[in-house]
């Protein structure tokens, strides 16, 4: 029974990286990024290290998870990006919602 | 097979989809996220090999490594983003390169 | 060594978790994916909390509170920034 | 093995089972159910109660009053973070304009 715990948390840790990756929408990717990290926290409390998956649901998983939510609605919030000609750049300051 | 072969094996392959991912896609964002799958396969490695038999305590010395480790990914991974952001900002970009029309992967 | 009983009950929670995955894949909005996310707060929780008591390391009951945070902090984080962009 | 501990650890499985299939239950709600909301229904309700359940086993398993009081802070704090989240979820999808799902508008 511990055998088959462990490869099915491994094959579900390995399809979700590979499923993030090979995802063409970008929020997909994050969510099952942050469904990644989740997962290898348990992995962290499997072997045994509790203090390691409690950083990595924090941080891994929680503060990562959020940046790169952030990230996607900066992204996404402008529909029709700048003009790719490189001599009109937007004006300084104008977009600063960091 | 004891944790102790499966999951250092488990952190390889981590690292070989964090790799092809860094250099397959083209997004930046996607870019980010499989610099951190690389990252976690190193600490997998690590942690596993740092488990023992069962029974016996885990090595401390690889936990506290991959303590610091994950810190330093919050940190590398926050400041790639402030850049991508940024980068999006001034040049309506999300890859180094312009897309072609057909695979616009906004 | 691990109870085979508590093993096998993180296996079946590992695997109603990886049905959460095929919903973020199909999921038509955003919502439908976070709702997939919280599906697995709570899945680990849970084998969070299997795991201590089948290892004896009672450590592990206080990263299966932050497990419990950190569903509703990335649900704010989607309501307040990543949603409203289409799918 | 005396009386006792044999009915205690039955009564500990079969919560266990009971919890598991809570979980199972949930997981399919959410991958079978029609929109958004009916989807909240099953994630916050059948999972958070197979949780409960899951708890309610260990606790009766580790037999130490402390452990079990802190299954069931955690258990407490698990309900209060997802309705909070199942609010936040169903009311932005509702100002986003995604209708719930009815008979009528299926035929």
């Amino acid at each position: 029974m511990t055998v088959a715990f462990d490869v099915l948390l491994i094959g579900t840790l390995l399809w979700i990286a590979i499923g993030s990756l090979s995802e063409a929408k970008l929020f997909k990717s994050v969510v099952m990024f942050v469904v990644f990290g989740l997962f290898l926290a348990i992995a962290w409390v499997r072997l045994g290290a509790p203090d390691v998956a409690l950083a990595e649901a924090a941080l891994g998983a929680g503060v990562t998870g959020t940046l790169m939510l952030d990230a996607v609605g900066h992204i996404r919030s402008r529909t029709t990006p700048y003009p790719l000609d490189p001599g009109e750049h937007p004006a300084e300051g104008e977009d600063d919602d960091v | 097979m004891s944790p102790a072969t499966l999951y250092p094996l488990a952190g390889a392959a981590l690292f070989a989809v964090g790799v092809y991912g860094l250099l397959a896609r083209r997004h930046l964002l996607h870019k980010v996220i499989a610099a951190n799958f690389l990252g976690s396969g190193v600490f997998l490695i690590l942690i596993g090999l740092g488990k023992r038999a069962t029974g016996l305590t885990p090595d401390p010395v690889p936990q506290a490594m991959v303590l610091t480790g994950i810190v330093v990914t919050v940190a590398l991974t926050a400041l790639a983003l402030a850049l991508i952001k940024r980068y999006y900002s001034a040049t309506g970009l999300t890859t180094f390169e312009p897309l072609d029309e057909s695979e616009d992967e906004r | 060594m691990m109870d085979p009983v508590l093993m096998g009950l993180g296996a079946v929670i590992v695997m109603t978790a990886f049905l959460g995955i095929l919903r973020i894949q199909r999921g038509p909005s955003g919502a439908d994916r976070m709702l997939a996310a919280m599906l697995f707060g709570t899945a680990g929780v849970a084998l969070a909390l299997i795991l201590a008591e089948a290892a004896g390391a009672g450590g592990a009951r206080d990263a299966a509170l932050v497990f419990a945070l950190l569903g509703a902090i990335t649900a704010v984080a989607f309501v307040k920034r990543a949603w409203g962009a289409g799918d | 093995m005396d009386f006792a501990r044999i009915a205690l650890t039955v009564i500990e499985y079969a919560l266990y089972a009971a919890g598991a299939f809570f979980f199972l239950a949930g997981s399919i709600g959410l991958l079978r159910f029609p929109d958004v909301y009916t989807r909240l229904h099953s994630l916050t309700k059948a999972d958070n109660l197979g949780l409960g359940l899951v708890c309610m086993g260990l606790a009766v398993r580790s037999g130490s009053a402390i452990v079990a009081l802190k299954l069931l802070f955690i258990w407490m704090l698990v309900l209060a973070a997802g309705s909070t989240a199942c609010y936040l979820v169903a009311e932005s999808a509702r100002s986003a304009g995604i209708e719930p799902w009815t008979r009528e508008a299926r035929r």
